[in-house]
């Protein structure tokens, strides 16, 4: 397999001298985000790889950086997988689409963008694909901050009034403060749920 | 090698490939099936034959296959797995668990609650004060049960549980409720309960060797 | 791809097929735009039964997880473990002893079985006949399902591989009722074909309605039995000959056109080589341990765990398509990135390019012949 | 037939008990009443009864369905309520009527509420004219097959009212499929009957019946060439009238979820499905009138032959929903336009052809002509014939 990729990475280097390339853990680090596409199209259409199946793409977030990694592979010839990576840095996130070359990147670059927030350019429906369109942040990034679960809503401290489970005083007055304040979070939840 | 009474002598490619060949793809061209309607017609002979043998053959041979819940039921199986339950010996005072809480960490949904009891002078004591399990939580997989050192809890096989409530008395299962004698156990799952007292009578007989006091040099 | 005419908007109706709807297989939404009974446009919204799956994977141990890939495709757990399970091996680089290998392979050619059947029965359901050829596929379903209830200890949450093996051994009895079943099988696929093959009224709906050519398959990322039936032959049981899939003498049946009739019968075909796969696999069972013996304080202490810092991607050929599980570990208990590749999520990509053109009637049986889980679109 | 005289005698009394059960209350009636009143009370009496039959026969076809299809699905059908689930329609009575009758906020509330009223009316009023047995139809119109024409077309506005009437866009594609289905299956269906009144040379369904006897009653027009292809016209007509699998696109509920009475709940839903299967049961019982002979029959009396035909068709019906997947909805219309109509204009030559020759050349001359329509019309139909394909199976 590692000789595999040294292949590539010799056949991608003489012709395509301009694109730096990295080897990292058996796969290719595309330096430069931009020359994704290029080095993609060549892949594919070079009669000794024919890299025709895309088969996933998804991110992972390292701390430093995102990363965006594509696994392709040859139906016509049986081959792969060969592991490309392109990083981006998490304030600028745009990293070329790959739509015009795979129509499958459509829905899986939909869901890398919607969890990890990376930018594909050029994808003509970059939606949210799970997460409802108004929802803020990138739940699979590391730095993403899970809502507290151990607070209640003002609509959950009625429901639990109206159902007969007691609240304190001290509870439901920080709601109705909250509540005018227009903020979502209203209050701890009450001391012992499981009674 | 595990060999099955076979009606066919050798297990070829040969002998069996037939077998699993659509005939209905390899029907000859002239077949009467040509005539427009004809499919339809086979298809209703086929309900019809499932609609007559539903009155007289087993369930396994095309009969009536749906078990008819509350006055039959299907055979208990062994490894069945539905919600975990506590294994005390004896009387319920003498639970397996030590409290150690592997499992409460290890509880992919993280459904499990427990504290260690304290003696009146505030030493804790190896078993647990508070064991809960949220049973609307549980999600079945057994890994409680894989986990556990002691052997103390195990997956039961009672799935009526319907609860029109999920809070109090409802879902949320205390340690008395789980408790249940290792004879259940033993009733419910023989191969496993006969597994573990193997292991712990081993185990005691092991420890019996090694307290058994060095005896002095013989003269 | 038939091309549409833009006609005024007055004249179109837009529809929403879903998330309420009884064929749309769970909850899952088709936004469609009508002329007449045409299909101008069509657009999937997805997201109604997403539980972030990968964000919990990435919160639990390796082995905690594996009782998660269960719910993905809850049709067939089986294989959604044997993925995880292949990918976590080649993640740390156990061994898995040869029984167990065997074992691994009766119970996901099991799962193929089960999921044909049923995927077969439902979109007949689709098609409008009232249960009929659902309920036949249930009855032989029920009988591998209680195969899967005797080994792992659930019906459909089977939890039954782990890393290394898997978590029980298989008897006597239960290979021979394996066997018993793959004896019967032909009978009733021969009885299913019966009802169904030849139906001048199946055919008539199916045949050259939804046709997906091999190119615009192979560009979309498609696999499984929906890319075989557009005559492409790639099969990554052949491919990459995982687990021990090289030592059997299977075929890989593949379709002429690529419509909705050629993904029905890609699958009959398909279940009659997955029994002759059992039937191989069963004569040739060896004795053994089914478990890595290395594998075994894991599985007491699940924590101590830690596979060493580095990346792999564990793919199989499951009943929908390619499964692929994409692990990151950096050296914790707890994966740094999970991700699964879901076959059904990204078959759903040439939904729209195959609607265009078709009746409404036909957008529900193409969706139908897909063959998507939405615990595994949505994860 | 030398029947003991003893034996016809009973025979007879058991034919027409029910009719002499009427004649004796009449009787009774005239001796205190004016005679007006009396022929009031006939009207009554006729009117309870066919009331009081249409709903019973409704709950009953459910229940009789509900058990014939777990039975051809290998499970037992409602085995609950009651013995063998004889209770079941009478628990769904009930929880029809007690559930909440939703109207959804945007519909058009006259014409939504109206439609199922509407609905069971002409299905009831097309009982009129069913002969149920010898000297019991309730009506005997002189053009009582045109009657039951025109009434069961009527049909088509209350599904339409209600589709329209509940702003629903599933509703609405239902009820265009409705209007296009059954204006479209009326056709061939008219056409079908027309060798039957060119033959009894009658429109009233009485007439009909009695030029169906013949020796031991079994003159029956199923047993000619024009009557066999007639009836299987008539009746794959009537499965579409009456929006029954596989020609049940306007309520496709895997498609357009129930269509038309997508938006009905409680008795508003029940009510349209009482008038569904009464137009089941009266299509099945005017087919048996007018190819199976209708009460004719040796031996038995003959509202038990009447009976026993009906309900062999309509488990019949039953069947097909056990079996079929649905039609698509070009393919429907093809089918009618394309396929049913040219064969009912064959059948009507063929029809005049038999009536001239003799009834030997006459099988052979309408089973070449059949056949060999048939066989065009399904090729010129091409996309009808299933493709042979063939699947390699690579390694």
């Amino acid at each position: 397999m590692t000789s595999f990729i040294e292949e590539i990475r010799k056949e991608l280097s003489e012709r395509l001298p301009n694109i730096k390339l990295r080897l990292v853990r058996a796969s290719i680090l595309i330096e430069n985000p931009k020359d994704l596409t290029q080095v993609v199209f060549y892949l594919k259409e070079n009669p000794r790889f024919l890299l025709d199946y895309l088969s996933s793409i998804t991110a992972v977030d390292y701390l430093d950086y995102l990363e965006s990694v594509y696994h392709l592979y040859s139906m016509e010839k049986k081959q792969g997988p060969v592991v490309l990576r392109v990083r981006v840095s998490k304030t600028d996130t745009t990293i070329p689409s790959l739509i015009p070359i795979y129509h499958g990147a459509e829905l899986q670059e939909r869901e890398a963008y919607d969890t990890f927030g990376i930018i594909y350019e050029g994808h003509p429906n970059l939606k949210r694909l799970f997460m409802w369109d108004g929802f803020e942040g990138y739940p699979l990034r590391k730095d993403y901050e899970q809502e507290d679960s151990e607070i209640l809503e003002t609509a959950d401290i009625e429901w639990l009034e109206s159902k007969g489970i007691g609240i304190t005083n001290e509870v439901k007055e920080k709601a109705k403060q909250m509540k005018m304040e227009n903020k979502r979070a209203a209050a701890q939840k009450p001391e012992k749920p499981r009674n | 090698m595990t060999n099955f009474p076979s009606k066919r002598k050798s297990s070829g490619i040969k002998q069996w490939d037939h077998v699993y060949t659509s005939s209905v793809q390899n029907a000859p061209s002239h077949h009467w099936l040509k005539i427009f309607g004809a499919g339809a017609l086979k298809g209703m002979v086929v309900t019809l034959k499932n609609f007559v043998t539903s009155y007289f053959r087993k369930p396994d041979q095309g009969g009536i296959f749906t078990v008819q819940y509350p006055e039959e039921r299907y055979p208990e199986i062994e490894n069945y797995r539905n919600l975990p339950f506590l294994v005390y010996d004896g009387s319920p005072d003498k639970v397996r668990c030590v409290a150690c809480g592997i499992c409460e960490r290890e509880c992919p949904p993280k459904c499990i609650y427990i504290t260690m009891e304290t003696d009146v002078a505030g030493k804790p004591v190896r078993k647990p004060a508070v064991f809960d399990i949220d049973y609307a939580v549980c999600m079945n997989c057994g890994i409680c049960e894989e986990v556990c050192p002691f052997d103390s809890i195990f997956m039961d096989h009672v799935f009526e549980i319907a609860s029109p409530r999920r809070i109090d008395t409802g879902m949320i299962r205390h340690q008395e409720d789980l408790l249940k004698s290792s004879e259940y156990l033993q009733k419910i799952r023989p191969k496993t309960a006969t597994m573990i007292d193997e292991k712990k009578r081993a185990a005691e007989e092991k420890k019996k060797a090694v307290v058994k006091p060095p005896q002095g040099p013989t003269v | 791809m038939t091309q549409v005419e833009n006609r005024h908007p007055s004249e179109t109706l837009e529809i929403n097929f879903g998330p309420q709807h009884p064929s749309t297989h769970g909850v899952f939404r088709m936004q469609m735009l009508l002329d007449g009974e045409k299909i101008c446009s069509l657009k999937p919204v997805l997201g109604y039964l997403h539980r972030n799956h990968e964000q919990i994977a990435e919160n639990i141990t390796y082995a905690a997880s594996m009782a998660y890939t269960d719910r993905l495709d809850y049709l067939n757990a089986m294989t959604n473990n044997f993925a995880y399970a292949i990918a976590v091996e080649k993640l740390a680089g156990i061994e898995v002893p040869e029984r167990a290998e065997y074992i691994r392979v009766i119970m996901a050619e099991l799962a193929r079985l089960v999921n044909h059947i049923t995927v077969i029965g439902f979109l007949l359901n689709d098609m409008g006949a009232f249960f009929t050829p659902l309920l036949y596929a249930f009855r032989e379903r029920e009988k591998i399902l209680d195969i899967f209830e005797e080994v792992s200890g659930s019906r459909m949450m089977c939890n039954y591989f782990r890393f290394g093996g898997v978590k029980r051994d298989l008897t006597t009895e239960n290979l021979t009722a394996i066997m018993q079943i793959v004896r019967r099988f032909p009978a009733f696929l021969e009885e299913f074909e019966a009802l169904l093959t030849k139906n001048e009224i199946l055919c008539m709906r199916c045949q050259n309605v939804g046709i997906l050519p091999a190119n615009l398959a192979v560009n979309s990322s498609i696999t499984g039995p929906v890319l075989r039936a557009s005559g492409v032959n790639y099969d990554i049981r052949k491919v990459d000959g995982y687990s021990i899939y090289k030592r059997f003498d299977f075929r890989i049946p593949l379709g002429e056109k690529g419509d909705v009739y050629d993904r029905y019968f890609v699958r009959i075909l398909e279940m009659r080589e997955s029994l002759k796969i059992l039937y191989q696999a069963l004569n040739k069972i060896p004795q053994g341990e089914f478990l890595n013996k290395k594998t075994l304080p894991f599985l007491k202490m699940p924590r101590n765990f830690k596979p060493a810092v580095g990346e792999a991607y564990g793919r199989i050929e499951s009943p929908k398509g390619e499964l692929g599980f994409y692990l990151v570990s950096d050296g914790t208990p707890q994966p740094w990135r999970y991700h699964v590749r879901a076959p059904s999520l990204i078959n759903l990509t040439v939904l729209e390019d195959i609607c265009i053109g078709q009746k409404v009637a036909d957008a529900i049986i193409i969706l139908g012949s897909i063959d998507i889980v939405l615990g595994e679109t949505d994860r | 037939m030398n029947m003991p005289p003893l034996l016809r005698d009973i025979e007879f009394a058991v034919d027409l008990s029910f009719v002499n059960a009427k004649g004796w209350i009449l009787d009774l009636l005239s001796h205190i009443v004016p005679d007006w009143v009396v022929v009031f009370a006939s009207i009554v009496i006729s009117g309870v009864a066919i009331l009081v039959l249409g709903p019973v026969i409704m709950m009953y076809l459910t229940l009789l369905e509900r058990k014939l299809i777990g039975r051809i699905q290998n499970r037992y059908g409602p085995n609950r309520v009651g013995i063998w689930g004889l209770l079941q329609p009478i628990a769904d009575g009930i929880k029809m009527f007690t559930k909440e009758d939703i109207v959804p906020v945007y519909a058009d509330k006259v014409i939504h509420c109206l439609a199922p009223i509407v609905i069971v009316i002409p299905a009831l009023m097309v009982f009129l004219v069913v002969p149920f047995g010898e000297r019991m139809t309730a009506v005997n119109l002189n053009i009582g097959l045109l009657y039951f024409i025109a009434v069961s077309s009527i049909t088509t506005i209350p599904i339409f009212m209600g589709s329209w009437g509940s702003r629903n866009k599933y509703s609405l594609l239902g009820g265009m499929r409705t209007a296009a289905q059954m204006i479209s299956y009326e056709v061939p269906m008219t056409l079908s009957v027309v060798p039957v009144i060119m033959m009894s040379q009658s429109l009233s369904t009485n007439k009909i019946v009695l030029s169906q006897s013949g020796s031991y009653d079994m003159n029956w027009f199923i047993f000619t060439p024009w009557g066999i292809v007639g009836f299987i016209i008539f009746f794959l007509c009537a499965v579409a009238e009456c929006n029954r699998p596989p020609f049940d696109l306007p309520e496709a509920e895997s498609e357009i979820i129930a269509g038309f009475h997508t938006e009905y709940s409680g008795m508003k839903f029940a009510l349209f499905y009482m008038a569904e299967y009464m137009n089941a049961f009266t299509l099945c019982g005017i087919a048996a009138t007018l190819f199976l002979g209708g009460w004719q029959g040796p031996f038995l009396p003959s509202w038990i032959w009447f009976l026993g035909k009906t309900f062999v068709l309509i488990c019949v019906m039953i069947w097909f929903r056990g079996t079929f997947p649905r039609f698509r909805v070009d393919q429907l219309m093809g089918f009618a336009w394309k396929f049913l109509l040219p064969l009912t204009l064959i059948n009507i030559l063929v029809a005049g052809l038999c009536h001239f020759i003799s009834e030997k050349t006459g099988w052979i001359y309408s089973f070449i002509i059949f056949s060999i329509s048939f066989w065009v019309l399904v090729r010129l139909n091409r996309p009808w014939m299933p493709e042979k394909r063939h699947y390699p199976l690579a390694n």
